[in-house]
């Protein structure tokens, strides 16, 4: 009888539904595993706290003598020494959502960058080149934040003729991605486009809706299955790169893998601290938009499009 | 030789009230000094610029000749100079003894030396051996002290400072006969080491024989000074409010009719047993000294403290009274001597101070100022209280003026019995007068009135029927003739008359 | 003195108790509790909250409070880690780094008590205001969690001196400042201060003076908090302990100090933090599903302190 | 003469002239730096978002008003709970609005008198229990919300807050209106609003004159719950659809709403007025804010040091050498 894989997951972020679903999803995939004969208990601690909770869930995992731990990180820097203790007792790490510099842990999840970039691009595109442009960013300060802030610099300083008219931040917050729209439209009459994360694109959608500029903006939008509704019936000009909740179950299959002993291939990592897996992003578009519609049928309204790297997919990130 | 003091031309202004509009004050070395007027003329006000702690808007202050401009208590202190705060100036959380040296700890190396701490407080406490009643320890809490002993660690307070000139602003408003008595011969021994005190109180009396000279204010400004062996009564009372009312005729007692109130053996905390009666249009004394179930009597009776058992009668029904809104709907009303923290709704206007009571007790759900204002304008204006309005705030008034109003608020529900705890503490001999009348008046009306006081002379000038308590129980009840000062103290020490 | 006059006046032994009942409890699901690797990594995460509690007790004490010291963590964190990796990050630029973190707490502080003090500022509003400040100037210092500091500062950290882990004498040290302080007379003048404001100053106490001490010791337990979270997470991080500040206060009030001022000591302090940080330990090793885990873990709080109110309630 | 000068000067330093000048004055520096900024429509729309933190702030205001140190933190958790609530009463369905109002007001009105009751009875300081119990609301949150839809605004719901109804004026804005009447007409002409302000004051002398006052604290926590439940409604129909963490960015502003209108957080002084014009002026900055080109930490540190300008004006406790 093989021994069961006690894997810790840490998530330090309770308020939004996407972490929810990425630690439904995860626990899933672990269910998934017990099909095929490998089993596999998560342990979940999760929780509104800051670096220093997230420190302590990883403390409460080492002390408790897991096999792997997943977490979706706070700070990109702050886990080094915890991490290095993680290692020292021959626990794996494996990093979701945002990049960590540990030299003891590997990332697996997308590229926040190319993430942004993908998205800019398509806007870049939808307005051919030229246009008054603002953002509406999360977290100043937050790694992922300034990873995609990077993102949709890198890809606007290409068109000389669009102009970045203001950065707005709004914690990630829907009312208040809403708040911050309707002041940049109120500012700023001429605004071509919008450049938006996650689900304060539904609440800049709304202040441009109530603007009655849908017609003549083009902006970000983001993946829970109510938005693309709207989006489908009112037609907006919108597109979005998926940060798919699946990350973390990507990550837990990779991890257990890694914990039958297989070897990862040469040459594998890359990223911005050369221990990052990257998967690949999804893309919601005005093209693909009534497929992932159809996808998230019978699924509650704050229902994400998502994707996971399967074991046979993470297969291929070994030798 | 310099004078202790000499402030002269002090005037104070706080924002429209001119506090203090020319005041002069000054003390010899060594005397004690009485500092006279009625509510709000301005003494505390001047004895807190003398010691610091307010800023004078002009004026000039000398002590023992050379100029002085404090900017703070601190300095004052430094100076020689201590104050006894009217309102008390304790950390109720801190013990006897951190208060009494608060701020000049004995210490040893940087630490503060507990030991000496306690020793020097016990030495200062022992000043009111035997009369400062139980509990009076250094590691006391202070803010569970009763009023007495809160007022003597205050006093202590001003002792520990070793000061040239002492200033005690009412410093025997809530102390009994023998406590008093203690604290003059203290000040009486200090006199003799060659230092000064002034002294505020609202009692001739004590006034009389204690102090040598007497300097009387009227309006923020010094009308007299006087020498207490060549001045009289008359003289002093007329300085200070102008003309004296005639004192509240007796009620003549006829026949008894039935009790209004009857308490059968009601026990709590301080009452250990006591039965009485008492009667529609009398005024009833409770005396005795300080703390012997007087005011627990009258807050078991209105329920802020309710009684443990025993029962409790009015107009031939049985009440079980827990807490004071119970009374209240009975037609009770309460007026506490400590109006600071039990009546004033700081910050409100005087109007909303005035209804406070009348909307409990006609259970209103809706407050129409229009037709309160007349109703509750026609009390005050009874009481002969002071004020620019309704809506001003009740912080303007003076501390007499307030009490008129917080008596004010309960004669407005018309009440049917009238519990008085000290009513007249710190208030004005004018405002005492028109105290005493009114509560008569409400006699007459029918109302049965209880009030303790502790200034004896009080009881015996204006209550109809007199318990003296000890110790919890009623140890003798007084009557007619009977109502005498000798009569009364003997039944307070305990021998039954 | 009989045992609930004994408690009255120690309210901080209930939390005790809880403490060491919630420890058995501990001990009894994760058996390794009591190894003493075990304790010092718990003792490592619950650290930086006792700094900052025993910090915020004094403010507390007087009176006032500090919404302030999660973003003076921040930015002592972040400065700390700028100016050991400005300079060239040797064992003399450690020290620097630590001084500067040091000095920024004391500043930090000293702005807050001089508004609330001497400008006589409402303290929840400008604590508030001064925090967003402070956290603002550490997103300006910078703009992005990074930079690590060298790994001399934070092996040495979970290291041990003497045989006993750094942490440990940190925790000593706290303890000792907790006990020392509450001998000083500044203690006593605290406590009246915070009791009653205006008596305190007819009596002549320097009322700006210790006032401002307490916000300057909040201050200076932030920045200590902040070096221990520097030593904690290796790097420097704008958006660190934002959620001290109203933790602290629970932690505070846990260990039986009024918030109303007046009453109270750093030590029960130092117990209310780690009663609230053995409450999230307990959670967690009682295997609770996730969902679960913040309901949970607020009941407990919630219960843990109606119930020490209660009892010691006057 | 005196009086007239200190008549002005009584209103000059009056909380709600500040609050109203400062309004103004913001208007006017977001006009300069971005003209467009205080046009009648954008004016309408900061003024619906400030009408959503005045509905909490008409709670907050009660319990601060209520005295012994009141406050309530647990505001933006009850605001969460009445929009998730909401949200799945309605699911969308103009139908639902009238239970989802039902249940978003009743069950944030329970939990705020638990908050009552342990603040008044068991005498926990409101700032702790009023936290602790966000935790807990928080947490009942995610377990509540598990696989269950967090539903949807009603479209009715939606325009009313967002479009106009009357005059080219959104709905709430005149539910906000009528709520201040009922503020003002419940704090200036009803016993009740009179025993607020008592207990406020001087909690001892209003139990001395009969006030039932562990009730009327209690209940000032219930309507803290109330008014923060349908503020939660508010936001659903604002944002369209709820999260669970969708309220914690009104708590400390709903506070800062009540204190730089001026009521005191020490209690027993203050009013609605003050409040509703302390939500306007913040709502502003913040508008005046994002509408700054500038880094985050330079926008943060304007905030701050105009709160702190706020309080110099009047926020100040008194003096004690007076
Ligand atoms: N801080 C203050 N603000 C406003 N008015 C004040 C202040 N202090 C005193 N006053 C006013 O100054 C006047 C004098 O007050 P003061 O306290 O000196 O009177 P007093 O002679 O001590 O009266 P009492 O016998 O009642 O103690 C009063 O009318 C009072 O209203
Ligand atoms: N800090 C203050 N702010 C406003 N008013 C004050 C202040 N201090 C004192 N006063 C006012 O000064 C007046 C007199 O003050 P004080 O407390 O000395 O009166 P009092 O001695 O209690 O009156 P009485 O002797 O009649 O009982 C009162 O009207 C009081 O309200
Ligand atoms: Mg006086
Ligand atoms: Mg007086």
């Amino acid at each position: 009888q093989e021994k069961t894989l006690k894997i810790g997951l840490s998530n330090g972020f309770v308020g939004s539904e996407w972490r929810t679903q990425m630690i439904e999803e995860a626990q899933a995939a672990a269910a998934a595993w017990a099909e095929k004969g490998v089993k596999v208990e998560v342990v979940v601690q999760s929780g509104n706290v800051d670096v220093q909770g997230q420190i302590g869930h990883i403390r409460n995992f080492i002390n408790q003598g897991v096999d792997a731990i997943l977490i979706n990180p706070g700070s990109p820097t702050a886990f080094d020494p915890v991490f290095k203790q993680a290692k020292a007792r021959n626990i794996l790490v494996v990093a979701t959502d945002a990049e960590v510099s540990s030299k003891d842990a590997i990332y697996v999840g997308i590229d926040q960058k190319a993430w942004a970039a993908q998205s800019a691009q398509w806007l870049a595109d939808a307005l051919e080149g030229k246009g008054n442009v603002v953002a509406i960013n999360g977290i100043a300060g937050n790694p992922a934040n300034e990873a995609r802030v990077a993102g949709y610099k890198e890809v606007f300083a290409k068109y000389p003729d669009i102009k970045v008219l203001n950065e707005a931040n709004a914690s990630w917050d829907q009312a208040q991605g809403q708040q911050a729209m309707q002041n940049l439209l109120a500012t700023y009459p001429g605004i071509n486009g919008v450049w938006v994360q996650d689900g304060m694109a539904d609440g800049a959608w709304r202040a441009i809706e109530a603007a009655g500029k849908v017609k003549d903006i083009a902006a970000t939008g983001e993946i829970r299955k109510d938005f693309m509704s709207r989006w489908d019936a009112e037609k907006f000009n919108s597109a979005a790169s998926v940060n798919p909740p699946g990350v973390m179950a990507s990550a837990l299959n990779v991890a257990v893998l890694k914990l039958q002993g297989k070897e990862f291939k040469d040459g594998i990592f890359g990223g911005t601290y050369g221990n990052a897996i990257y998967i690949p992003i999804p893309f919601v578009s005005g093209d693909n938009l009534s497929e992932n519609l159809k996808n998230a049928e019978g699924k509650p309204g704050y229902w994400s499009v998502t994707a996971t790297v399967s074991p046979e997919q993470a297969a291929e990130f070994f030798k | 030789m310099a004078n202790a003091l000499e402030a002269a031309g002090i005037t104070r202004i706080f924002g429209a009230v001119r506090a203090l509009a020319d005041a002069r004050l000054t003390v010899a070395k060594g005397e004690i000094h009485a500092l006279l007027g009625a509510n709000g003329c301005g003494k505390s006000t001047l004895c807190k610029i003398v010691a610091g702690a307010v800023a004078p808007t002009s004026g000039v202050i000398h002590l023992n000749g050379e100029e002085a401009r404090f900017r703070s208590p601190r300095d004052a202190e430094r100076a020689g100079v201590a104050l006894f705060y009217q309102e008390l100036s304790l950390i109720p959380q801190l013990s006897v003894a951190d208060n009494i040296l608060l701020g000049r700890e004995p210490k040893r190396g940087l630490f503060v030396d507990r030991k000496a701490l306690n020793t020097l407080a016990a030495g200062l406490i022992a000043l009111f051996d035997g009369v400062a009643g139980d509990g009076l320890v250094p590691d006391a809490i202070t803010g569970e002290l009763p009023p007495d002993q809160r007022q003597i660690v205050e006093i202590l307070k001003v002792f520990a400072q070793n000061a040239n000139l002492m200033i005690m602003d009412e410093a025997t408003a809530a102390l009994d006969g023998r406590q008093s008595q203690r604290f003059f011969d203290i000040l009486k021994a200090k006199k003799a080491e060659g230092i000064s005190t002034i002294m505020i109180s609202h009692r001739l009396d004590e006034v009389f024989a204690v102090c040598d000279r007497i300097t009387v204010m009227r309006n923020g400004m010094t009308i007299a000074e006087l020498d207490t062996a060549t001045t009289t009564r008359e003289a002093v009372v007329h300085a200070m409010v102008g003309d004296v009312r005639a004192a509240a005729a007796k009620s003549v007692t006829s026949a008894r009719q039935l009790p209004s109130l009857s308490v059968t053996d009601a026990q709590s905390g301080a009452v250990r047993g006591v039965t009485l009666n008492a009667y529609a249009g009398e005024i009833l004394g409770l005396a005795g000294l300080q703390g012997q179930g007087q005011s627990a009597l009258l807050k078991g009776l209105f329920g802020s403290e309710p009684f443990f058992s025993g029962t409790i009668e009015f107009e031939n029904a049985k009440l079980n009274i827990r807490k004071p809104s119970h009374a209240v709907f009975q037609g009770f009303a309460y007026v506490s001597g400590d109006r600071g923290r039990d009546a004033a709704f700081q910050g409100r206007s005087i109007f909303e101070n005035l209804v406070a009571a009348l909307t409990v007790r006609e259970r209103m759900k809706l407050v129409r100022p229009a037709t309160l204002k007349p109703r509750v304008n026609k009390v005050a204006q009874d009481m002969k209280t002071k004020f620019a309005g309704l809506d001003m705030p009740i912080g303007t008034l003076s501390g007499g003026n307030q009490q008129k109003i917080f008596i004010s608020r309960w004669l407005a529900t018309s009440p049917k019995l009238l519990l008085l705890d000290d009513p007249t503490k710190g208030i004005d001999l004018g405002a005492k007068a028109d105290l005493f009348a009114l509560m008569r008046q409400q006699a007459e009306a029918g109302a049965t009135i209880i009030f303790y006081s502790s200034e004896d002379s009080e009881i015996l000038d204006y209550a109809d029927r007199i318990l003296v308590f000890n110790a919890g129980r009623i140890s003798a009840e007084l009557t007619g003739a009977n109502m005498t000062s000798v009569n009364m103290t003997r039944a307070a020490f305990g021998d039954a008359a | 003195m009989t045992a609930l006059s004994l408690l009255r006046k120690q309210p901080w032994l209930i939390t005790l108790f809880v403490l060491i009942v919630l420890a058995v409890v501990n001990t009894t699901l994760q058996p390794s509790f009591v190894e003493p690797s075990v304790l010092q990594s718990n003792l490592t995460t619950f650290l930086p909250l006792i700094l900052v509690a025993i910090g915020q007790t004094y403010v507390v004490l007087a009176g006032d409070i500090d919404l302030s010291v999660g973003s003076i963590v921040a930015l002592a964190n972040v400065v700390t880690a700028t100016v050991i990796s400005a300079l060239d990050g040797s064992l003399a630029a450690i020290f620097a780094g630590m001084g500067a973190g040091l000095a920024v707490g004391i500043i930090c502080g000293l702005i807050n008590g001089l508004f609330i003090s001497g400008l006589r500022f409402q303290p929840i509003v400008t604590t508030f205001a001064t925090g967003i400040i402070f956290a603002g100037l550490a997103i300006w210092v910078m703009p992005q969690a990074g930079l690590p500091v060298p790994e001399a500062y934070w092996q040495t950290y979970s290291e041990n001196v003497l045989g006993i882990p750094v942490v440990a004498w940190v925790l000593v040290a706290g303890i000792a400042f907790s006990l020392l302080v509450s001998r000083l007379p500044f203690h006593v003048h605290l406590l009246a201060v915070g009791g009653n404001r205006t008596g305190a100053f007819q009596t002549g106490l320097r009322l700006g003076g210790i006032r401002i001490g307490a916000y300057v010791i909040s201050g200076c337990f932030a920045a200590l908090a902040a070096l221990c979270l520097t030593g904690e997470t290796a790097s420097g991080d704008p958006l660190l302990g934002a959620s001290l500040a109203l933790s602290s206060i629970s932690a505070v009030v846990l260990g039986g100090t009024a918030l109303s001022g007046g009453f109270g000591s750093s030590a029960g302090s130092i117990v209310g933090a780690l009663v609230l940080g053995m409450i999230g330990n307990v959670i967690f090793f009682a295997g609770l599903s996730f969902e679960y885990q913040t309901l949970v873990q607020g009941l407990i709080v919630l219960t843990a302190l109606a119930g020490g109110v209660f009892v010691t309630r006057r | 003469m005196t009086t007239m000068t200190s008549r002005i000067t009584a209103l000059v330093t009056d909380p709600l002239t500040i609050a109203i000048g400062a309004s103004v004055i913001l208007l006017l520096v977001g006009e300069t730096l971005s003209p467009g900024f205080a046009q009648g429509d954008q004016i309408v729309k900061l003024l619906t978002v400030a009408a959503i933190l005045g509905i909490v702030a008409a709670g907050q205001n009660l319990v601060i008003l209520g005295g012994r140190e009141g406050i309530d933190l647990s505001v933006g958790a009850m605001i969460s709970l009445g929009a998730v609530l909401a949200g799945n009463m309605m699911s969308g369905q103009n139908s639902g609005i009238p239970l989802a109002i039902l249940v978003a007001g009743a069950v944030p009105f329970l939990i705020g008198l638990i908050n009552g009751i342990g603040v008044t009875f068991v005498r926990i300081p409101p700032l702790v229990m009023t936290l602790g119990m966000t935790a807990v609301i928080q947490g009942g949150l995610v377990v509540y919300s598990q696989g269950v839809p967090s539903g949807a605004a009603a479209p009715l719901l939606a325009g009313f807050i967002n479009r106009p109804l009357l005059f080219g004026i959104p709905g709430v804005l005149f539910v906000w209106v009528g709520i201040a009447a009922v503020m003002l007409f419940v704090l200036r002409r009803t016993a009740f609003g009179f025993a607020i302000y008592a207990i406020g004051s001087n909690e001892r002398a209003a139990t001395l004159v009969g006030l039932p006052v562990p009730l009327i604290r209690t209940l000032i926590y219930g309507f803290s719950g109330l008014f923060a439940g349908l503020t939660g409604v508010c936001v659903i129909g604002y944002t369209g659809t709820s999260f669970i963490s969708v309220g914690d960015q009104y708590v400390l502003p709903s506070v800062i709403a009540v204190v730089i209108g001026g009521t005191s957080l020490a209690g027993g002084a203050g009013g609605y007025i003050g409040t509703m014009a302390g939500a306007v002026a913040l709502t502003i900055l913040q508008s005046v804010l994002i509408t700054l080109n500038l880094d985050v930490w330079a926008r943060q540190i304007i905030f701050g040091v105009t709160l702190l300008a706020l309080m110099l004006l009047y926020g100040r406790q008194k003096k004690l050498r007076v």
